[in-house]
């Protein structure tokens, strides 16, 4: 399977996530520049975490009118899959691929610990590979990680099983204690209503070896080999 | 063509939490003004820009709002005032 | 030469204005005897720039000429942008440590995140790419609003620049203090990864050959940076504001990158930051180190404003700039990779055979020096040093009589207290604001002892941490100097590194006063000493010298960054206590030292007393004792005892990992027999050096293995479960605490100090704060 | 007492780098707003305080801006308006 990494002007994340796809999970990987139109054949897309166009502005409001960005829109609505990690979960919410935004943290802090999140839907692409409710470690690294929507889309979210990651505590429940931006119902993680795109803010891409302090993040790639058929 | 200056204020949404417009407003009140009653923060964009009439600096700005610079699921804009330079 | 005539516009050159550029009436005359007639305004600028103490090093080259800088495995000393140690597998290490304490002070924000910024570019320009960042800080009392105002201030500038560029922020450490009071000190240290093959130095080379500005335009910030941070910090200071400049981290990420496209293309000879004194400096440094002439049209240089002028041009330390010597016929190669960047270059000059430094403004010579002696001919000072009575005085104090509270009769309390104090707390309020995880090669981040960053394609890792007490410097500055390199040894070597090499940043007041000068030269000449004995070479740093307010001159603060290599991934140790049932073991010998303790600070309010000794040949064997444990695979935590001493040292290692904390129960009488007869205070607080505190399963091994080396151990209790609670007896006392009350003192003590308001101004009045 | 809503704009002072803006700009233009000249981004803040006059809110608010709202070293303020609600 082939999973395209986008690189724009000020991603940090994107070497990351072609170290997961090629080390751990031994598949093809490439690089797809922001300028250019072109997806190299890629299976997946992967928006990765950093700082788009420096977040100037709004975090990933000015990298979704990157030109790669047209054909990464394209692949979506195709039903390709695609996987908003951090400031790619922001770019995926500005490009209108995923609804709601991502706001300043409550704290006004940026924000790096490892954090506990529950998957909420195991039947997606992305999460086929876990339990329903099973609890994963994983870190978080971002200002901007306070999700937010409209009550109806919030309502909505829930009902169809879209919010997929939701930050819990130390006892794994979705409390205050356990957010750690103000996130609206403590979503880390949301789908959309065909289950083709995906955004989160923790990164599962730095948890794939418990060397580093979990390995919880390889369920998340595993479903998609398991799930999308190459 | 002529110059124009348009300054554009986005402001967060109503009912959408504020946690900078709360902290500005302790810390105010840390400060001993005691009179504040509450504070909220925006941005605060100016564009100059050139166009045939004010008119259409304006409507020019209003696309780049609506395309850039506010994020409706979010934030509100209101353009303040366009000027000749 | 060239005829040089004075520029239009420009100001005559009159004492006065020979005075406001900081240079002596001495250097005046050393600069008219180089070039045979007066300078121009623009000559002026010049050299008052590359003279100035941030650039010139006139205080302190001739001291630290005596530090040691050589190893087998050392690529690159001092003198280069970063210092480059090989650690095998074809791979190098470049790091270097650099203070941005004046801009700190006025503007924290951005003069913390221009100073991550400056010393990211001294690391990238050496061929490396940063893996790491490390920061080492110190501020006055937290109970001082605007203290709070500066410490958050340079956290979150350090924070959102770092984290911005996409690289992790691993280790250093916090100390408040009243003595940086007005004064912060903000020390930056970077680490790069590279293949020995693509080390490139910053030397111009090649008659002919093109000079590139590349990067961000040229605007009139920050211009005398370099002068401003070779002065005292005074009201002057503030009029002084627009000197402070702003960062730009995106822009850095993308020089990074095309920086480091740069060196790999092989199209260019040479890359330099334009740090401080911008252009100047960075044209001269190349020019000197190529031993070539340059020149240089200012006409040429991408510029962010208009109507500047040369002197102006040269001067400016805007920042995320960088200045390259390509190969000549390569012009449109390093534009395309910068264009691809999406950044400017432009080429402003070029490398000449005629032995000068020469500038332009298009066909009118502006300035011109002969040869490299802008460079070779700066001054060099050695005054006078003395210490200061006051300190012989301080040093002399019987700690030893200093009546105990009346709380201390409960040691409990005594540790709680220690372990809220916020230079002993977690530092966690700061270091969650990194980003440290990123790049995906974090083993130990912030919170272990050093940090233990993992080297892809082998199975190393390398240990990176910076140190320095600057209570015991002050107090006595050459033990104050070896503790520095002794302690970040250390804390390599509990991470399971041996340490390799250091580089060092010494941030002291004002050297003409003859007390500083002594404090800098003992300081150094401690350092040397340790780096020696530890086999430590140093290979590079900064100094920073005029940190003074009106109170006077903050603690001499000589900071070490240490990097040590880790053999093996499955050498790396943690600082905390993970097995109930595991034997906690002390190594190393326990004195009567109280003296600059933590503990006398904090509890008593006295800075004074003899430091600790620092036998260097009794760390030497603490250190390679710990390393054989280490490495036979006995050792199940390692953690260096330093503040607060070995109580504060054990509860450490049942709290700092939060989700797994453990307790710990502790008989120190059979340890008593070789503690020197010191009075239990000494023995719970007291800061000897040369210790560490171990938990293992199979203590027999490591005491064999410590005894071989000659160094004494003991079994002092074992590891329990949280719930089991935490004590300590000796003798016929007890002290005793719960595992939740040691944490809540320990994590909550720095957040909720910060959830108290943050002041930006000092004083309302302040003309300078009303005058915007 | 009267309750005054105050609002003020913060901007990057005159020559010191606005990265922000110049990232707007560029943005703005690759969307194929070709006239647009020079951007600036700054905050917009309103405050919501009681004063006895217009003059004591506006007064009252300068203070807060220069000691807490704006960053003299590297930026400017101007009360925009003062409004009694
Ligand atoms: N305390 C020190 N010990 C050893 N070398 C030092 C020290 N301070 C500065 N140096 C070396 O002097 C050279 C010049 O340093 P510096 O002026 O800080 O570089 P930059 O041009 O990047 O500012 C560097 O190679 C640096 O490593
Ligand atoms: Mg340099």
């Amino acid at each position: 399977m082939r999973f395209g990494i986008v690189t724009f002007p000020g991603s940090n994340c994107d070497y990351d996530a072609f170290r997961a796809v090629v080390d751990t999970l031994g598949e093809e990987a490439v690089y797809l520049w922001h300028k250019d139109h072109d997806l190299q054949g890629s299976d997946v897309v992967i928006l990765p975490g950093g700082f788009s166009y420096g977040d100037y502005l709004r975090a990933g409001a000015i990298a979704r009118f990157s030109p790669i960005m047209r054909e990464v829109i394209a692949h979506a609505r195709r039903g390709g899959p695609v996987i908003g990690i951090c400031n790619g979960f922001q770019i995926a919410c500005e490009a209108g691929l995923l609804p709601g935004a991502l706001l300043k943290n409550a704290s006004l802090k940026f924000v790096s610990a490892p954090v506990r999140i529950r998957v909420e839907n195991s039947q997606t692409r992305f999460t086929s590979d876990y339990d329903r409710h099973q609890i994963l470690t994983i870190p978080v690294a971002h200002g901007d990680g306070r999700y937010t929507a409209d009550d109806s889309t919030l309502k909505e979210l829930e009902h169809s099983g879209q919010v997929v990651f939701r930050y819990v505590d130390s006892g794994g429940d979705a409390t205050e204690a356990g957010n750690p931006n103000g996130s609206s119902n403590n979503i880390a993680g949301i789908i959309n209503r065909e289950g083709n795109v995906v955004g989160l803010m923790p990164h599962p891409e730095r948890a794939l070896d418990s060397l580093l302090g979990s390995d919880d993040g390889l369920g998340f790639f595993q479903s998609i080999l398991a799930t999308v058929a190459a | 063509m002529t110059a124009f200056r348009v300054s554009v204020h986005i402001t967060p949404r109503r009912g959408i939490l504020d946690p900078q417009g709360k902290a500005v407003e302790g810390a105010l009140h840390s400060l001993g003004f005691a009179g504040v009653k509450e504070v909220h923060v925006g941005r605060y964009i100016v564009v100059e820009t050139d166009a045939e009439t004010q008119n259409a600096a304006e409507a020019e700005v209003k696309a780049m709002c609506e395309r850039l610079l506010a994020n409706p699921v979010i934030e509100d804009f209101e353009i303040e005032s366009v000027a000749a330079r | 030469m060239s005829v040089v005539a004075a520029r239009p516009g420009d100001p005559a050159i009159t004492p006065e204005l020979v005075a406001e550029h900081g240079v002596t009436t001495d250097e005046y005359d050393r600069i008219v005897a180089m070039l045979g007639r007066t300078p121009t305004f623009t000559e002026l600028g010049i050299v008052s720039a590359l003279w100035s103490e941030h650039c010139s090093y006139k205080h302190s080259r001739n001291l630290l000429k005596t530090l040691p800088t050589e190893a087998p495995y050392v690529l690159q000393g001092p003198g280069e942008n970063a210092g480059v140690i090989s650690i095998g597998n074809g791979l190098a290490v470049a790091f270097k440590i650099e203070s941005h304490n004046h801009p700190s002070a006025v503007e924290p924000y951005q003069g913390a995140a221009t100073g991550v910024g400056g010393i990211l570019r001294d690391v990238f320009t050496m061929g490396a790419r940063p893996i790491a960042m490390l920061n080492s800080l110190r501020f006055g009392s937290l109970d001082n609003a605007r203290v709070r105002y500066l410490f958050s201030g340079v956290v979150k500038g350090i924070g959102d620049y770092g984290n911005c560029v996409g690289i992790p922020t691993v280790a250093g450490e916090i100390v408040f203090d009243d003595a940086y009071e007005g004064n912060p000190l903000v020390n930056a240290m970077c680490v790069g990864l590279m293949h020995e093959s693509d080390l490139i130095r910053a030397k111009a080379e090649g008659v002919g050959n093109p000079i590139i500005a590349v990067g961000a335009k040229t605007g009139r910030d920050g211009i005398h940076g370099a002068s401003f941070a070779s002065e005292d910090l005074s009201a002057a200071s503030d009029a002084k504001r627009p000197r402070v400049q702003v960062g730009d981290p995106f822009t850095e990420k993308l020089l990074l990158e095309a920086s480091l496209e740069l060196i790999k293309s092989g199209h260019i000879v040479a890359i330099q930051d334009m740090g401080a004194a911008g252009l100047t400096s960075s044209s001269a440094e190349m020019a000197e180190r190529g031993d070539v002439g340059v020149t240089i049209d200012v006409t040429k240089v991408p510029v962010r404003e208009t109507g500047m002028t040369p002197y102006e041009i040269l001067l400016s330390e805007s920042q995320e700039r960088m200045l390259v010597v390509a190969h000549k016929g390569k012009e449109a190669e390093v534009h395309a990779i910068l264009a691809k960047w999406d950044l400017d270059s432009e080429v402003i000059g070029e490398v000449i055979a005629e032995p000068v430094y020469r500038v332009t403004e298009g066909s009118t010579v502006v300035a011109e020096f002969p040869g490299s002696r802008l460079v070779t001919e700066c001054p060099r000072y050695t005054p006078d040093a003395a210490e200061n009575p006051d300190i012989v005085a301080l040093r002399a104090l019987d700690v030893g009589s200093i009546p105990e509270r009346a709380e201390e009769v409960d040691p409990a309390w005594t540790l709680l207290r220690l372990l809220q104090s916020p230079t002993i707390a977690s530092k966690a309020w700061a270091y969650g604001q990194y980003d440290s995880t990123v790049r995906t090669n974090t083993v130990i981040g912030p919170g272990g002892d050093a940090a233990a960053l993992r080297i892809r394609g082998t199975d190393k890792a390398i240990a990176v941490k910076t140190d320095c007490n600057g209570r015991y410097t002050y107090l006595d500055p050459r033990i104050g100097g070896r503790i520095a390199v002794a302690e970040a040894a250390r804390n390599v070597a509990c991470t399971g590194g041996r340490p390799m090499a250091i580089t060092n940043c010494l941030n002291f007041g004002n050297p003409r006063k003859p007390e500083v000068f002594y404090q800098l030269k003992e300081a150094i000449a401690g350092m040397g000493e340790a780096c020696r004995a530890l086999g430590t070479p140093v290979t590079g740093g900064n100094v920073s010298l005029y940190n003074e307010n009106p109170s006077g001159a903050v603690y001499p603060t000589p900071v070490v960054g240490m990097v040590g290599l880790i053999d093996s991934l499955s050498h790396v140790t943690r600082s905390t206590f993970s097995n109930p049932g595991d034997t906690i073991l002390l190594m190393g010998e326990t004195r009567d030292e109280l003296g600059g303790s933590e503990y006398l600070a904090s509890i008593h309010g006295i800075v004074g007393g003899t430091p600790p000794q620092c036998d260097l040949a009794k760390e030497k064997a603490a250190i390679d004792a710990l390393h054989e444990a280490i490495t036979s695979g006995a050792i199940a935590s390692a953690h260096d005892c330093s503040d607060g001493g070995l109580a504060v040292a054990l509860a450490e290692s049942c709290i700092a990992n939060q989700p797994a904390q453990m307790g710990a129960s502790i008989d120190l009488d059979d340890a008593y027999s070789d503690m020197n007869r010191a009075p239990h205070r000494a023995v719970l607080f007291g800061e000897t050096q040369a210790r560490f505190l171990l938990s293992s399963s199979a203590p027999a091994v490591v005491e064999a293995i410590a005894r071989k080396h000659g160094v004494p151990i003991h079994a002092i209790g074992i590891v329990l479960d949280k719930d089991e609670g935490f004590s300590i007896r000796l003798q016929d006392s007890v002290l005793r605490t719960s595992v939740r009350e040691m944490s809540s003192a320990w994590h909550d003590a720095i957040p909720s100090i910060m959830s108290s308001p943050v002041i930006a101004a000092a004083d309302v009045d302040e003309p300078a704060l009303a005058e915007a």
